[in-house]
């Protein structure tokens, strides 16, 4: 009786029995990979929109300010789609006929909305509030990237669950003065960029803010130009103009000097009273 | 026990070793081989396996309808509701488990306790093990509501960054029955690789050669590979004993870990332990009876390992009477009204029937005659007997998790249970999907292992030495 | 493997198992090494015969338990203290009872892997074409009820001619040359 | 359809086992509605445009009849709502599935910014409005909750003086009602969509053609507008010889018609009898949210006395099960037992009829008698309105004597509704005119003759001899479907009215938002034949107002609009009128079969037959739901040889018809109770063909309680109960002696389970630890866990529930279905156990079940501390939040259930099938946008109502606070009537909830399982009169 297989198979069959386990490693790999890849995330992706709206040159080229159209972000869980009416209230009069702005001034003619595709698409089952952030010291950079440097919007994060988790359970990294919570440029504390804050005894009742002031140049010097100033002081945002009031108390308060996000994470902790990582990431703080 | 108080002019005796004789007498190395051998590689295949085979397959169809309407429907078709949130997928889960363990522990304890006896029934018993498994795994699958997130209940990095709760003995099932289904074919496979070998060796057909020569990894019988193997395959019994032990405890925790009066018990491990091995022998004698008259291997499976098996099922049944009547008297002793209640609420509540036919299939009858050797070596009446106490278990668990579930704490809610059609297609399914894998099993691969047998004939007998028993 | 040419080495067959074991004895006593003996079933006493006693099996079997076990405790230990902490029905994260089952069962998962693995691999299996193969009356008889002693080429004691005159003397069977 | 035809499947309506007669019912009462739904709802649909077809179709005959050729098992499912949709469900179900292979990648979401965003809009953050419940016993003045101006949730007005906040099921099931995706949507005129102004004009020509009026008719339901009274005032002067008909089936008969006002301050009352007068169950009584305050508010604190409640009723009632005192007797005893009274308490001129009393009943009148004399100027006696007018007289006769009249009881001198009548004779009028061939057009405003007008006036006949009927409702219904125009009515929360409180309070109806089918009111139709017809029901409701408002007018009225109410229109409360006692009818014979028609207390009359929530809602005491029964008594079914579900044909006069029989315990022998508002053909996808029609026997001479016949006939109904009290749970308790006629469950929750726990005023006061005393209901200490207790910093959220106060009428139910997108199940689902309310009203009935005392536990989520169910999920889908919430994310839920089989309160919920609806486009439109709508396949159960708490926290984080007491309040709690529930921080010592919890009753139900839940229940006390003997036998230790 002869052989049944050949001198190779031995090889063969070693060969695929160390392959399989491969393969199924690499499966493993690929899977892991694809879900937080851009095709399941959409992270980076622009979708095609009605008007190629360009967030560049409005806040950058124009310097308009977020809540010119995202009105209700520190009011209400949405930031806020800016209606019709806000585009025309310039279109009205420049680009009265380009042909990029026809749908908008359709929209306006017929009445029928404008309709956009959601770039930040978070699941159902997530409820994502903006004003408590806004108003807790997270800026809108922080989540949405340097947006004022987006010609076409895109998600700059993934925003999958293990991406919130992230903050939530070290809020400190991300935290920054509310007075800088639309400062696109808004960079980190270092020994270069200084940033001193002073805390008054919280009085409870008031927004946050009030009782946290921080500025950009050293107070000492004269005159601290307030960082809120770069803003519009506007009745509307109180947490914001908060800053201008507390700057406006009588006896100069003592300031701190910060030269490191962690010291200024951890202050700002402690006197936002940002909730702890348990709290912050309990299930039912984003599921209900 | 095996080598120990030889009675002479006994039949079961081998006059020339003194041994108890578990193979008819007159058989050889290659009359054995080509018994066994001949099942598997005969072209022709009996018609009577493609009836069987049908039958199985057709019921085996109707699980796969069951399972496909309930996909698209929702768990919601069986009758599973508020309280009872357990139903037929649960009871069918532990049941078909319970049947399983006999085939390890007749491959694994048996072994180390070097029963000889067990190698001409060890190897369809292991199978059936894993079919079992196989029916019984499905069950938890498709149970839960969402089925296809059920890979949610491993541990794997996802980006939700959050992770299986290891508290539940739910999850304990999933390493305990994964790894019991790994570890049984494992075993079942490394003992099918010397076979594998005679099979190609015997094979004349080219495509027999391949294939087993495939599975046979190119066994050759060097002594040096059968020590190494006999360890490996020691070690594994070693294993899968207490594994097998394992499995059906943290099955009864998913109950014994609840708050649930009659769920609630440390009894339970032991208890279910019994009560699987009890099933499982039954299940093997269901199985074997029919197998050795079909394929005349009555030299092989003999009256002896019929008996044996009796004996075993008398001594589990006895375990499992003791379970029963310690939750009797703990629910007495306890003075805890809950306990009380629940107990009396299952032997006398609008349910109390099915805590009956418990008692009377796994107590009443089986206890009772088993004690009679000419009974135990009465082919037909074990095989009655075996289908009996296969019902009484299944009855065991629908008492445990239906008559407890409808009567709980607040009688506001308390309800009641009325399985639906669908419920009887999934169960009834399961039995022919069983029925099918065996078969397939039986026509392709050795049922009984030549190697093992091999040992036991006389020609394997070194002058005086003995190699009895598969373990020296 | 390279593909060799020449003689693998001789091969008798044996009818019984006690013919075997005195010529394999009778060999080692010789000073043969590289021999190898193939029966149908285990037979320990050939082992012996050509001085094969310990194996590493078990060895395998326990590195790898003791793997599977440090693995799944670890892993529980990380998730319910470390990665994810949640209050669970008001039990403390650390929760060492709950994480006995699991370790326990992958112990015994890891163990069992192991000492299937480890047998093949410390037999060098899977060998779908050995020499032996090659030998007309082997695969006729290993597997079902003939018993194979086979000095090796590589042995320095191995002569074509006088290797087999002197297995001849153990009368058996046979006695045929194995080609690669 | 022709009317014989209907008369013929009526028989059968509801008959849900019977899957033959149901298809034939269920077929005729859907296809002309899907038909012209199709059409209607099929036009500018967006989106969905196929499915919305495939759902229509699925109302059609052809397909079901193609369906129960396939499955005929689901020929019965048919009926039910979720069923019905089961072709849509296969098919998101298959989608599912699908969606599985599409990983976990979503679909682009598109985004719909307003074009100009309305002004005070801003998104995510709701806003309220105050508006009122126009009912016919008394408008419920509201604040409703508008997300993007669509009205989400319908409350109480938290500062109206009559229900300060509080609710009921009817006010909060309106919500549903107003989504109702079967509410017809177009005008139409002999099945042709037609346009508003053309009926309009149709109707001036008509009536102009008449110059006086003459053959105009208006049936109307009561008018409960003043400014609808003053359109329809106009109008007859305008057309003298037009004529007004209203009719109400619920109170037709009854005082309310008349507008007689009684309004009772029950908080200065110690003795309260309710002369069959069921005012603690359902807004149907007059005044039920004051009076329920009242009630409750004294029996908060019985350390500092409370009141005590005798009940004589003609059915179990909650009323009566609250009772210390409750007398059973048959609806025609008690005018007889009432002038009785009367004569005790010496109320001069009472003719007393001769009636064989029992001892019991003799000793009852004399203990009360008595009892009243010693509380006089201290008590209230409270007629019933379902009771014969002599009832109503002796009562105020009573009060009169007892000096209790303008102490606790007032009288209105202005009726309720502008335009009392007597809706009966009116009634026998019209059809008389009818047939007389007078009558030339006949226009119905909100009313459904059709199908509740009295049997033995034959209506329907007559209606063929009208020249043209015009019919005005939200639902193409049984009228609508033979009249020949058709209006489809604007809802309440769509149109601007005006309407009363019990109290007079006047408030105005503002819509919510725009007609969502192009609705119109009553106030257009009359409107119209008045000198401005354009003139919008808005100018029309400020004109009626103007004198009213103070002050500059705009003002004014944006502060009426802001408030809800007009400041000082309540009517002016005199001491009780002098009365004249009419002759007392005296009982029928004992053996007499009595049949007792009442409002249902889900659905009414059956307007609301079409609302899932108030259908799926288990009726107070038989936790009956999605039907109505003859309700008998344990001994009455056992002298029948009947058991429970059996069908049975009841006969009043000629009138027959067959009914599911089932038994009320302490349900009075020989009578039988049967619901109104059941049986309705054109109800809708949920509430066509529930129940039967038990107008068919209710007739002009006896609306209120008539003797009739009850024979068995074959078959069963299959009914569908919520909780177990049926005849095969009784028995004997286990290990214990028992009477063999008392309620196994009740046994075992009052004894040694510990789950109700109460005493009498007595044994409190001698022992007021009591809830800790004995079997079962110990508390195990906090060190007796081998494992460290989880420690909660800050918040720490609790509930209390005041077993003395809470009355179990459900409005807490209803209330968490509106908040917490709860989906309706169907009753096939309901008969199996799957019901997905999250709060239950679990009851307990104790004693002898011929006359038991009931205790009500409002049983949710226990929010357990160790909680049973967290331990056992093997993906951690349900865990602890660090304030202490049992919190479910359904998201991660895989469904094993076994969280629910480990959940020893039973309060968890699973989706076993697809049972919230994806499909129909206005119930979308109603969902809370806080709260996840569940799938199939996901475990659910009460949250605390997380979402608003979630919200507090946001809002006090911003203003860098802590969390009011008081600031979270769950929907239950503020539905509540009694204001039973508590929430708030148990932690924060001086929390309204804290206190509570601290008090020696309050006590955790199985708190022996060492669960340590979260809610806390405080024991109920009892002020029985000594010299009735304590009914049943208590069960606190001082008694054994």
């Amino acid at each position: 009786m002869a052989q049944i297989f050949d001198r190779s198979s031995n090889a063969l069959a070693r060969a695929s029995l160390v392959l399989t386990g491969l393969i199924v490693i690499a499966l493993g790999v690929t899977l892991d990979q694809l879900q937080r890849s851009p095709w399941v995330t959409r992270q980076g992706q622009r979708p095609d929109q009605p008007v190629p709206f360009s967030h560049k040159h409005h806040v950058q080229g124009l310097g308009l300010q977020c809540q010119y159209c995202h009105v209700t972000v520190e009011r209400s869980s949405y930031a806020g789609i800016p209606p019709t009416k806000t585009c025309m209230n310039c279109h009205a009069q420049i680009w009265t006929n380009a042909q990029l702005l026809q749908p908008v001034r359709d929209s306006w003619a017929t009445g029928r909305s404008l309709v956009w595709t959601k770039v930040h698409d978070l699941p159902d089952y997530v409820y994502f509030n903006h004003s408590i952030h806004v108003n807790k010291g997270i800026g809108c950079a922080s989540c949405h990237g340097r947006v004022d440097q987006m010609p076409l919007m895109y998600a700059q994060n993934t925003l999958q669950m293990e991406w919130c988790l992230n903050c939530h359970r070290n809020p400190a990294k991300n935290l920054r003065p509310t007075s800088q919570i639309y400062n696109m440029a808004w960079e980190a504390p270092a020994e270069s960029r200084p940033v001193w804050c002073t805390a008054a005894d919280a009085q409870s009742g008031a927004p946050t803010a009030e009782s946290v002031n921080c500025v950009t140049k050293d107070p000492a010097g004269a005159g601290p130009e307030m960082a809120s100033l770069d803003l519009p002081a506007r009745g509307a945002a109180k947490g914001l103009a908060g800053d201008v009031a507390a700057a406006g108390l009588p006896a100069m308060p003592v300031y701190r000097k910060f030269t490191s996000q962690e010291e200024l994470g951890l202050f700002l902790v402690k006197h936002y009273k940002i909730r702890t990582p348990r709290e912050l990431s309990s299930c039912e703080v984003c599921h209900r | 026990m095996a080598t120990s108080e030889i009675k002479t002019n006994d039949p079961g005796i081998d006059p020339a070793t003194g041994e108890y004789r578990v193979i008819a007498p007159g058989q050889t190395f290659k009359s054995v081989t080509e018994k066994i051998a001949r099942i598997v590689l005969t072209p022709t295949t009996p018609l009577g396996w493609f009836a069987i085979f049908g039958i199985g397959g057709a019921v085996a169809t109707m699980l796969l309808v069951a399972v496909v309407w309930l996909f698209l429907t929702g768990v919601g078709i069986w009758a599973i509701t508020q309280p009872v949130a357990w139903g037929f997928a649960i009871i069918n889960f532990v049941w078909w488990i319970g049947i399983g363990h006999a085939g390890t522990l007749i491959s694994a304890i048996l072994l180390l306790f070097k029963q000889g006896w067990r190698n001409s029934i060890n190897r369809f018993a292991e199978a059936m093990t894993i079919f079992a498994v196989v029916c019984a795994g499905m069950f938890p699958l498709i149970h839960v509501g969402r089925p296809w997130l059920g890979y949610w209940l491993l541990p794997y990095p996802n980006t939700m960054n959050v992770w299986p709760q290891f508290r539940s003995p739910l999850l304990w099932d999933v390493f305990a029955v994964s790894t019991y289904a790994t570890i049984s074919v494992v075993f079942w496979y490394i003992g099918m690789v010397p076979d594998f070998g005679t099979l190609r060796d015997r094979s004349e057909s080219k495509l027999g050669q391949y294939v087993y020569g495939m599975l046979s990894m190119g066994w050759r019988g060097s002594v040096r590979h059968w020590m190494r193997y006999e360890t490996a395959s020691l070690l594994l019994a070693g294993l899968a004993t207490p594994l097998v032990l394992s499995v059906h405890t943290v099955i009864s925790f998913d109950f014994a870990v609840a708050v649930l009066p009659g769920w609630h018990t440390t009894i339970f491990p032991p208890y279910f332990v019994a009560g699987a091995i009890y099933s499982g022998f039954a299940m093997v004698l269901t199985l074997a009876i029919p197998l050795r008259k079909f394929y005349h291997l009555e030299g092989l499976v003999t009256e002896r390992h019929i008996d044996n098996m009796g004996k075993v099922m008398l001594a589990t049944g006895f375990i499992v009477a003791y379970g029963y009547g310690m939750e009797a008297f703990m629910a007495w002793y306890s003075a805890s009204h809950w306990e009380a209640f629940m107990f009396w609420n299952r032997m006398f509540g609008p349910m109390g029937w099915s805590y009956w036919v418990l008692i009377t299939c796994n107590l009443a009858i089986p206890l009772t005659t088993l004690w009679s050797r000419k009974l135990r070596t009465s082919i037909s009446f074990m095989f009655f007997i075996s289908i009996v106490v296969n019902t009484g278990m299944w009855f065991e668990r629908f008492v445990i998790v239906v008559t407890s579930l409808y009567r709980d704490f607040l009688p506001s809610s308390w309800g009641t249970y009325r399985a639906t059609k669908w419920d009887y297609m999934t169960y009834v399914g399961t039995l022919g999907l069983f029925t099918a894998l065996f078969l397939l099993f039986v026509r392709f691969l050795p049922m009984i292992p030549m190697s093992e047998i091999r040992m036991m004939l006389p020609g394997a007998k070194i002058k005086a030495k003995t190699a009895a028993g598969a373990g020296d | 493997m390279p593909a060799r040419e020449g003689t693998y080495g001789l091969l008798a067959e044996f009818d019984t198992p006690g013919d075997l074991i005195r010529a394999a004895q009778q060999a080692r006593q010789d000073g043969w090494r590289r021999m190898d003996c193939y029966t149908p079933y285990p037979v320990e006493e050939a082992a012996e015969a050509i001085g094969f006693h310990r194996n590493k099996v078990p060895l395998v079997t326990l590195v790898g338990g003791l793997m599977g076990l440090a693995a799944m405790f670890s892993l529980e230990t990380w998730i319910s203290t470390l990665a994810y902490p949640l209050n669970i029905a008001g039990r403390p994260t650390y929760s060492w009872p709950a994480f006995i089952v699991p370790a326990y069962e992958w112990t015994i998962l890891w163990a069992g892997l192991s000492a299937a693995f480890g047998m093949m691999a410390l037999n060098g299996l899977p060998s779908l074409y050995h020499p032996l193969f090659n030998a007309p009356n082997f695969r006729d008889g290993a597997t079902t009820d003939k018993f194979f002693l086979c000095l090796e080429a590589l042995d320095p004691k191995f002569d074509a001619v006088e290797t087999k005159a002197y297995l001849q003397a153990f009368q058996p069977q046979s006695v045929v040359e194995v080609e690669y | 359809m022709s009317r014989d035809e209907m008369k013929a499947t009526t028989n059968q309506a509801g008959n849900a086992v019977d899957s033959e007669t149901k298809k034939a019912d269920q077929s005729a009462a859907v296809t002309p509605l899907s038909l012209a739904q199709v059409r209607a709802e099929l036009q500018g649909v967006k989106g969905k445009r196929y499915w919305r077809s495939v759902d229509e179709l699925a109302n059609t005959a052809e397909f079901q009849a193609a369906v129960e050729r396939e499955f005929p098992g689901a020929a019965q499912e048919w009926v039910d709502p979720v069923s019905r949709r089961g072709f849509l469900k296969l098919m998101s179900a298959s989608m599912a599935l699908a969606g599985l292979a599409g990983c976990t990648k979503q679909p682009d979401e598109p985004i719909y910014p307003y074009v100009k965003a309305p002004e005070d809009l801003v998104l995510g953050k709701p806003m309220y409005f105050a508006t009122a419940h126009p009912f016919v016993t008394g408008a419920v003045p509201l604040l409703v909750k508008s997300d993007e101006f669509r009205p989400i949730k319908v409350d109480g007005n938290p500062d109206h003086v009559y229900n300060q906040g509080s609710s009921d099921p009817y006010s909060q099931g309106t919500l549903l009602g107003l989504y109702d995706p079967d509410r017809s949507q177009h005008v139409m005129y002999r099945g042709e969509n037609r346009e508003w102004a053309e009926f309009a004009q149709a109707l001036q020509s008509k009536v102009a053609a008449t110059r006086d009026g003459t053959g105009i008719y208006f049936l109307s339901e009561t008018i409960s507008s003043p400014t609808l009274a003053r359109q329809w005032k106009a109008v007859q002067a305008a057309w003298p010889k037009a004529k007004l008909v209203q009719y109400d089936p619920a109170i037709a008969g009854t005082p309310a018609e008349k507008g007689i006002n009684v309004q009772y301050a029950l908080a200065d009352a110690d003795v309260l009898v309710s002369l069959d007068a069921d005012f603690l169950s359902s807004a149907a009584y007059p005044g039920f949210h004051r009076l329920v305050r009242d009630y409750a508010e004294r029996r908060k604190h019985p350390e500092d006395g409370m009141n005590r409640l005798y009940a004589v009723e003609s059915m179990p009632t909650t009323t009566g099960m609250k009772a210390e005192h409750r007398l059973g007797l048959r609806a025609s005893e008690i005018p007889a037992f009432t002038a009785a009274l009367a004569q005790a308490v010496g109320v001069s001129g009472v003719t007393v009829p001769a009636y064989a009393w029992t001892d019991e009943q003799k000793k009852y009148l004399a203990a009360l008698a008595k009892d009243l004399k010693e509380h006089a100027g201290r008590s209230a006696v409270i007629p019933g309105l379902y009771q014969d007018a002599s009832v109503t007289a002796l009562a105020l006769a009573i009060n009169n004597t007892l000096g209790n009249a303008g102490k606790t009881v007032f009288a209105s001198a202005e009726p309720l509704n502008p335009l009392p009548s007597d809706q009966m004779a009116e009634m026998k009028a019209l059809v008389a005119d009818m047939n007389a061939g007078k009558v030339d057009w006949l226009v119905i405003l909100n009313a459904n003759p059709i199908y509740n007008a009295p049997a033995d006036l034959g209506f329907a006949a007559a209606f063929n001899k009208v020249n043209i009927v015009a019919h005005l409702n939200s639902h193409l219904d049984e009228t609508g479907q033979i009249s020949h125009w058709h209006i489809p009515a604007a809802h309440y929360l769509e149109s601007w009215s005006d309407a009363r409180a019990y109290d007079g309070t006047a408030s105005i109806v503002q819509p919510m938002i725009d007609p969502l089918y192009g609705g119109r009111t009553a106030h257009h139709v009359l409107q119209a034949l008045l000198n401005e017809p354009m003139l919008s029901p808005y100018d029309a409701v400020r004109e009626t107002w103007k004198p009213a408002i103070k002050g500059d007018f705009e003002t004014g009225w944006r502060k009426v609009l802001h408030d809800g109410w007009i400041a000082d229109t309540a009517f002016v409360r005199s001491a009780a009128v002098k009365v004249d006692i009419p002759q007392v009818p005296a009982p029928s014979a004992k053996d007499a079969m009595e049949i007792i028609f009442r409002p249902d207390p889900s659905v009414y009359d059956g307007r609301w037959s079409n609302v899932g929530w108030l259908q799926e809602l288990p009726k107070p005491v038989t936790n009956l739901s999605w039907d109505n029964a003859a309700i008998v008594s344990g001994a009455t079914l056992t002298r029948l040889g009947l058991e429970e579900d059996d069908i049975v044909e009841l006969s009043v006069g000629g009138g027959k018809v067959k009914a599911p029989v089932i038994v009320a315990p302490g349900h009075p022998d020989n009578s039988v109770t049967v619901y109104l508002g059941y049986g309705r053909e054109f109800a809708g996808r949920v509430g066509s063909g529930a129940g039967f029609n038990a107008y068919l026997i209710r007739n002009t001479w006896a609306p209120l309680y008539a003797t009739g016949s009850l024979k068995k006939v074959d078959g069963k109904w299959g009914i569908a109960i919520t909780k177990s009290h049926y005849q095969d749970h009784r028995g004997a308790r286990f290990g214990e002696q028992g009477t063999g006629n008392n309620s196994l469950e009740a046994d075992e929750a009052l004894g040694p389970r510990g789950i109700i726990r109460y005493a009498t005023l007595e044994e409190f006061k001698a022992n007021p630890n009591f809830a800790h005393e004995g079997e079962g209901r110990d508390t195990p200490a906090l060190d007796t866990s081998m494992f460290p207790n989880w420690s909660y910093k800050d918040n720490a959220w609790g509930m209390s529930i005041d077993m003395n106060s809470c009355v179990g009428c459900n409005a807490c139910i209803v209330s968490c279905y509106a908040e917490n997108n709860i989906a309706v199940v169907g009753k096939q689902q309901v008969r199996i156990g799957r019901n997905m309310q999250w709060l239950r009203i679990d009851t307990y009935f104790e004693g002898d079940l011929s006359a038991p005392r009931a205790h009500f536990q409002p049983m949710a989520c226990q929010h357990c501390e160790n909680a049973p169910c967290e331990q056992v999920c093997p993906v951690g889908a349900t865990v602890h939040t660090p304030e202490g919430l049992n919190t479910m994310v359904y998201n991660r839920c895989v469904g094993t259930r076994y969280c629910s089989n480990n959940c020893p309160y039973k309060v968890r919920r699973f989706n076993f099938l697809l049972f919230s609806d994806f499909e129909t486009e206005s119930l979308k439109l109603m969902r809370n946008p806080d709260v996840s709508v569940r799938s199939r396949g996901v475990m659910e159960k009460c949250s605390y109502c997380v979402q608003r708490i979630s919200e507090a926290k946001i809002a006090a984080d911003k203003e860098n606070r802590p969390i009011r007491d008081g600031e979270i309040v769950t929907a239950c709690q503020q539905a509540c009537p009694a204001s039973a529930i508590t929430f708030g921080n148990i932690n924060d010592k001086s929390s309204r909830v804290a206190k509570l919890r601290a008090k020696e009753r309050s006590y955790q139900v199985l708190a022996d399982q060492n669960t340590r839940p979260r809610t806390t229940y405080v024991a109920a006390v009892l002020n029985p009169n000594p010299e009735l003997q304590q009914m049943p036998v208590e069960h606190a230790p001082a008694n054994g």
